[in-house]
């Protein structure tokens, strides 16, 4: 057995060392990551992964432009407007195909589509985004955006609407904010950002600096390999691959079992379409969500948006 | 005035709850118009004495007396052996804090002012008290026992804190001041010379509790140069004597 | 002319090192050293502070300093009032100084939630985290000052007949003023840090805000324009209350 | 067995009070009249403290108080070093001591990205976070003792022909204890706060980011079972500081 | 070991960059085993001579001398009024410590205690100085600049701030140390009393900076009793009128 490890510890050495920094703390977002770890598929491609979390949302991306990680986690419309600040950073891939994002409120606020909204309170974490999103869609819907109040929550989403402080969110997750509000027995329904006029968008991708994509592609394309075969494990057995997240963080901060599992069953339809590779980027949804930041104000320049992605994986 | 002291006894105790009876049964007058020196080796009791005078403390046994009626707070002028002249005051403001407490005791600024005249301070009466020497902060803190109004002026070694020479220079300003306005003076001290320079009786008071009344006999009024007479280097070397013996 | 001659004697060593460090920021920055998307350049925060005057000065300034205000307010008149209680009364001291010095252990943030629940989202959350934050030092500058009061002092204003709340009027209160301006100085520099940190929880408006915006905005030089801002204004606020104590306690400086 | 009943004594009125807000907290949240998710029931955060106790105190405490220790201790170093720098040398003390007073002016939180950049989220980042949050009060305690010296007792010592350097051993240092350590309990609390704030912006374990993650996921027990532990531990910190004052300064306090 | 000042001058200038010259053109002289007293007026600098003849400060114009060699620091035992002893050392590490602080002073333990036991202070060899009285402390601070092991004493006031009771028996107690050891002792004092009763000689500083050397012929040992003998009393008594008549 000793030869054995040897030759294991031998192996290690020659693993290209890479890093992922998560959007957030690890969530039924990341089990494909989780389990291509588990299984040895990172491994497999000769790399060796090194997850990290953020302290702000913020972070990923910078610290992804200045090389301090690889590839970091991060959202489209955050990556078009940190090329508008020319903060070299680019896309690889899409992790989630479609908005994650919506208007979230109480069932019985009485609140049908976005126009019902004037003379309401709307909560938001400080992001320009979420105002331009709001106000895209009470236009939209021939609405007064001017008779919306809207109320930055900073980090309290959830309990800003559950005591009544707001009566919508925006910026709060479909797979997580309200899973957890449900759970917590309230009736949440939510308005969906491409119904009124907001481009569907892809709201994670995987970035990395530019310098880090010139240096490292060939790794990148092996971690997007890895990562997809991890993928394809959960998807035949969903139960078994979040048991690997919630083993994985058990150990030091107990997942909620069903709220994950309730997120990932809203998360899996999400992440892939019919017919395109796992990760593959469209550049029309590109420029439909440049064109929308930049109309609605959120962006002074335009971006052009083959320089703010790249496809690892063709169609 | 008088003040009588009639078998009074006063006993400190401290967080142990041990005892420690400072005061027993000790009587003692003071009449009109005396100057009364009260000496005795440290710890034998003289500021208890006073501080039970002004009723900072509250006897255990007996009874204390002004003029027949039993005392409480507010009834004698105090000067402690610090000036304790309050450093954001005034002189003026300091010498009239009485009045500020006593509703009753109504004194105009210009009093105030035609006394600090008359003890040479006038040019300090906007002065705080940090910018005085110590012979001029202790002329301020008799003062402000002075204006209290009361007849009887309790103090405990005024002078202890100065040097020898200005020491003397304000004996002399005492007397003057006592002699001219009739007040009745209780004057604690360790110096000797200065108990028999300044009183009509000296007090003695024994580490056993028990007190010698001791006359004076140097005419009025005194002047410097009987510091030198034989009357009074007896009488100091007799105290001497009779407190060198006890052994603390 | 001889205060300005004097201020800057004291502080040009200051002002020379403060200037080295920003042309050193300035040259790293420039030179692509350091991005400028995490450290901007001086020159471009002040051209950002510039070009954003308006807002800056006419709606965010405006609204942090009422937060603080009323926060700062608050937190002296109940700290004040705390401290006499605890001063008059053994058993308020006993309940609540521990209370008082715990409450600086816990984490703020973490309490960011119960804020929203009592007070949503209006002014009161923010006053309330900065009347948290400055509250402390005011509590017990004040409570020591109080109980500086030398025992003999107390005994000579008692002997002449003096109430205890004549004694507390006369004796107290202008003793505890040196250590009451300590806490004062403390108390005013946090007041400032806990507005912006109550922005930060939730806000429309004000200097934290702005600066949380601008960093969702991934803008560096808005992020900096802000702290820039904050600082000066801590800055002028001790110096404010610097000149107050230098006023109030004339006895204590003049030698 | 003495001090066991001097103790109580000093703090029974404390606890009791403590018991008497527990008790009402327990009934509000039993009754619903606040939601359990934003102040839970005590019992509960005591289940939650019990059920995880070993992530709590075998992983995130020891993580949280390695960060703690290391950037007290560098705090501490660093402070004195600073402290005894601007004793000997004015152009120091000139230089620093407006920059030391200003950094307490700026938000920590805003500078979260420079710290990131730094030190990446290594244990260094929250070291930092601690150290700039702790530093302040050992500064200014260690200072303002050694300046406090008595003139008289340095003529003292150099009449008998002492050197700037063994005055300094043997006046200087024993003087500045005092009020050294007042700065000390100061900065052992803030300390720990500081530590809990740099796991916030950003870390992997320790007791700030488990009461994060756990708020992110409305997990109100685990949030206040970590601000728990957090609070006994600044309570045990402080006291600790506290004893080895009353050691090091028994001179002070025997009376 | 002969102390000499010749045309020795000092100047202080404060922060507005004016001078107070404090001491002009002084002469004097102390021989081995003298017991000399310093006496004069509040603010006529003799505490300044005594900084200067330790060294704390630097004549602008003169020679300071001993055996004819200028004088540094840690040449002479000096002795403020206060005693400031070091509140965190024990009574025998206070007295030591000028040991700690000079290499080629060796003082063993034992000495130190021997000495303490000679004083009376042995019992309160570990005790901190907060625990003694007033005269204890004066006497450790003396056997502290004692123990520095110079043959020149400097003490400015070392009995002002204590009672008149004390103080009798300190000046006992020193006389008696002071003639064993053969020390020279130049002594400050406002006391002239204490002055007559100690000295061999008194130089006696005028505010317009004249020094007065008077010779004290009181025979040798001195005690208590010589207080009212008529030599001193007029020796105190001539002084006196010396003084009294210069102003401030
Ligand atoms: N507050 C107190 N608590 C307990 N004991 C005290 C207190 N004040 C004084 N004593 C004790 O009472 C005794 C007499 O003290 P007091 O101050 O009256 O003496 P004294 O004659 O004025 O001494 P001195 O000459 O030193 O001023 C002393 O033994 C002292 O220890
Ligand atoms: N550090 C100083 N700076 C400026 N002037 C000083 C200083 N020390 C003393 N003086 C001045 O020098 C003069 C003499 O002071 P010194 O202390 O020597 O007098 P002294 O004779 O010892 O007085 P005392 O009897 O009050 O102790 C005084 O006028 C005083 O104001
Ligand atoms: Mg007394
Ligand atoms: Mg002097």
């Amino acid at each position: 057995s000793s030869k054995n490890e040897s030759t294991k510890e031998g192996n290690k050495k020659e693993l290209d060392d890479i890093s992922i920094m998560l959007d957030w703390y690890p969530n039924a977002v990341h089990t494909a990551i989780y389990v291509a770890k588990e299984k040895g598929y990172f491994e497999d491609e000769g790399l060796n992964v090194k997850i990290e979390m953020p302290a702000d949302t913020n972070d990923p991306l910078k610290l992804a432009a200045t090389g301090k990680v690889d590839l970091a986690i991060s959202y489209q419309s955050q990556l078009l407007l940190s090329r508008a600040e020319d903060i070299p950073v680019v896309s690889i891939a899409a992790l989630v195909r479609h908005s994650l994002d919506a208007i979230m409120y109480k069932k019985e606020s009485e609140i049908n589509s976005p126009k019902d909204l004037e003379g309401k309170n709307v909560g938001f974490p400080s992001s320009s985004i979420s105002e331009a999103v709001v106000s895209s869609m009470v236009k939209n819907d021939g609405g007064d955006m001017s008779k919306v109040k809207m109320t930055d929550v900073g980090w309290d989403l959830m309990p800003s609407l559950a005591t009544d402080n707001v009566d919508a969110l925006v910026g709060a997750y479909i797979n997580h904010e309200q899973v957890l509000l449900k759970k917590e027995g309230y009736n949440v329904d939510f308005l969906s950002l491409p119904d009124y006029g907001v481009p569907d968008n892809y709201e994670l991708v995987i970035v990395t600096g530019e310098k880090t994509l010139a240096k490292k592609k060939e790794s990148i394309e092996k971690f997007w390999r890895a990562v997809t075969k991890g993928q394809e494990t959960l998807k035949k057995d969903p139960a078994a691959g979040l048991q690997i997240l919630l083993d994985h963080e058990n150990e030091s901060f107990p997942l909620d079992k069903e709220v994950e599992e309730e997120s990932l069953q809203v998360l899996l339809p999400l992440m892939e379409d019919p017919n395109i590779p796992f990760g593959y980027q469209d550049e029309a949804v590109w420029q439909d969500v440049a064109d929308w930041l930049y109309d609605s104000k959120v962006i002074q320049e335009k971006v052009d948006p083959k320089e703010a992605f790249t496809n690892i994986v063709s169609k | 005035m008088t003040l009588v002291l009639k078998n009074v006894s006063y006993t400190f105790r401290n967080e142990a709850n041990q005892k420690n009876k400072v005061i027993s049964d000790l009587n003692m007058e003071v009449r009109n118009g005396d100057f009364v020196s009260l000496i005795g080796k440290s710890g034998t009791g003289k500021s208890t004495i006073l501080k039970l005078i002004t009723g900072l403390l509250k006897q255990d046994e007996g009874e204390i007396l002004i003029n027949g009626k039993a005392i409480t707070l507010g009834d004698v002028g105090y000067m402690p052996q610090r000036d304790l002249l309050l450093p954001w005051r005034t002189i003026i403001e300091n010498i009239m804090i009485a009045s500020e407490i006593q509703k009753d005791l109504q004194i105009t600024k210009d009093e105030a002012r035609s006394w600090l005249d008359r003890v040479g301070l006038l040019a300090y009466e906007n002065a705080l008290p940090d910018q005085l020497s110590g012979g001029m902060r202790q002329r301020a803190a008799f003062l402000r026992a002075l204006l209290t109004g009361k007849d009887l002026l309790l103090l405990d070694e005024p002078f202890g804190a100065l040097d020898a020479l200005t020491k003397k220079d304000m004996q002399t300003w005492l007397l003057s001041i006592w002699q001219e306005l009739n007040k009745t003076i209780l004057f604690i001290t360790h110096d000797l010379e200065e108990a028999c320079f300044l009183s009509d009786r000296i007090l003695l008071l024994h580490l056993d509790k028990t007190l010698d009344d001791i006359p004076v006999n140097l005419s009025r009024p005194r002047h410097p140069e009987m510091l030198h007479e034989m009357e009074l280097i007896t009488l100091r070397h007799n105290l001497e004597k009779r407190i060198a013996h006890e052994t603390n | 002319m001889k205060q300005i001659k004097q201020w800057l004697q004291t502080y040009s060593l200051f002002l020379i090192f403060t200037l080295i460090i920003f042309i050193l920021l300035e040259y790293l920055v420039r030179s692509e050293l350091i991005p400028a998307f995490i450290i901007p350049a001086p020159t471009s925060v002040i051209t950002s502070i510039i070009e954003n005057w308006k807002p800056l000065f006419l709606e965010h300034l405006p609204a942090t300093l009422l937060e603080f205000l009323i926060g700062f307010v608050i937190a002296v008149v109940g700290g004040v009032g705390l401290a006499v209680g605890m001063f008059f009364s053994k058993i308020v001291e006993k309940t609540l100084y521990p209370a008082v010095l715990i409450s600086q252990m816990i984490p703020i943030i973490a309490l960011s939630p119960i804020f929203v629940l009592w007070f949503g989202y209006t002014i009161w959350s923010k006053v309330a985290v900065t009347v948290l934050i400055s509250f402390f030092p005011i509590v017990v500058g004040t409570y020591d000052g109080l109980k500086s009061s030398d025992k003999e002092y107390i005994e000579l204003l008692r002997s002449m007949g003096a109430t205890r709340m004549s004694i507390f009027k006369k004796l107290n209160i202008p003793m505890a003023m040196p250590s009451f301006f300590s806490g004062l100085k403390l108390a005013i520099v946090y007041a400032l840090v806990g507005a912006t940190i109550g922005e930060w929880l939730g806000a429309s408006e004000g200097l934290g805000y702005y600066s949380r915006r601008m960093s969702g905005n991934l803008n560096s030089e808005g992020v900096f324009a802000a702290i820039t801002i904050l600082t000066l204004l801590g800055i002028l606020m001790f110096a404010l209350i610097s000149l107050i104590e230098k006023r109030v306690l004339k006895w204590k400086y003049t030698d």
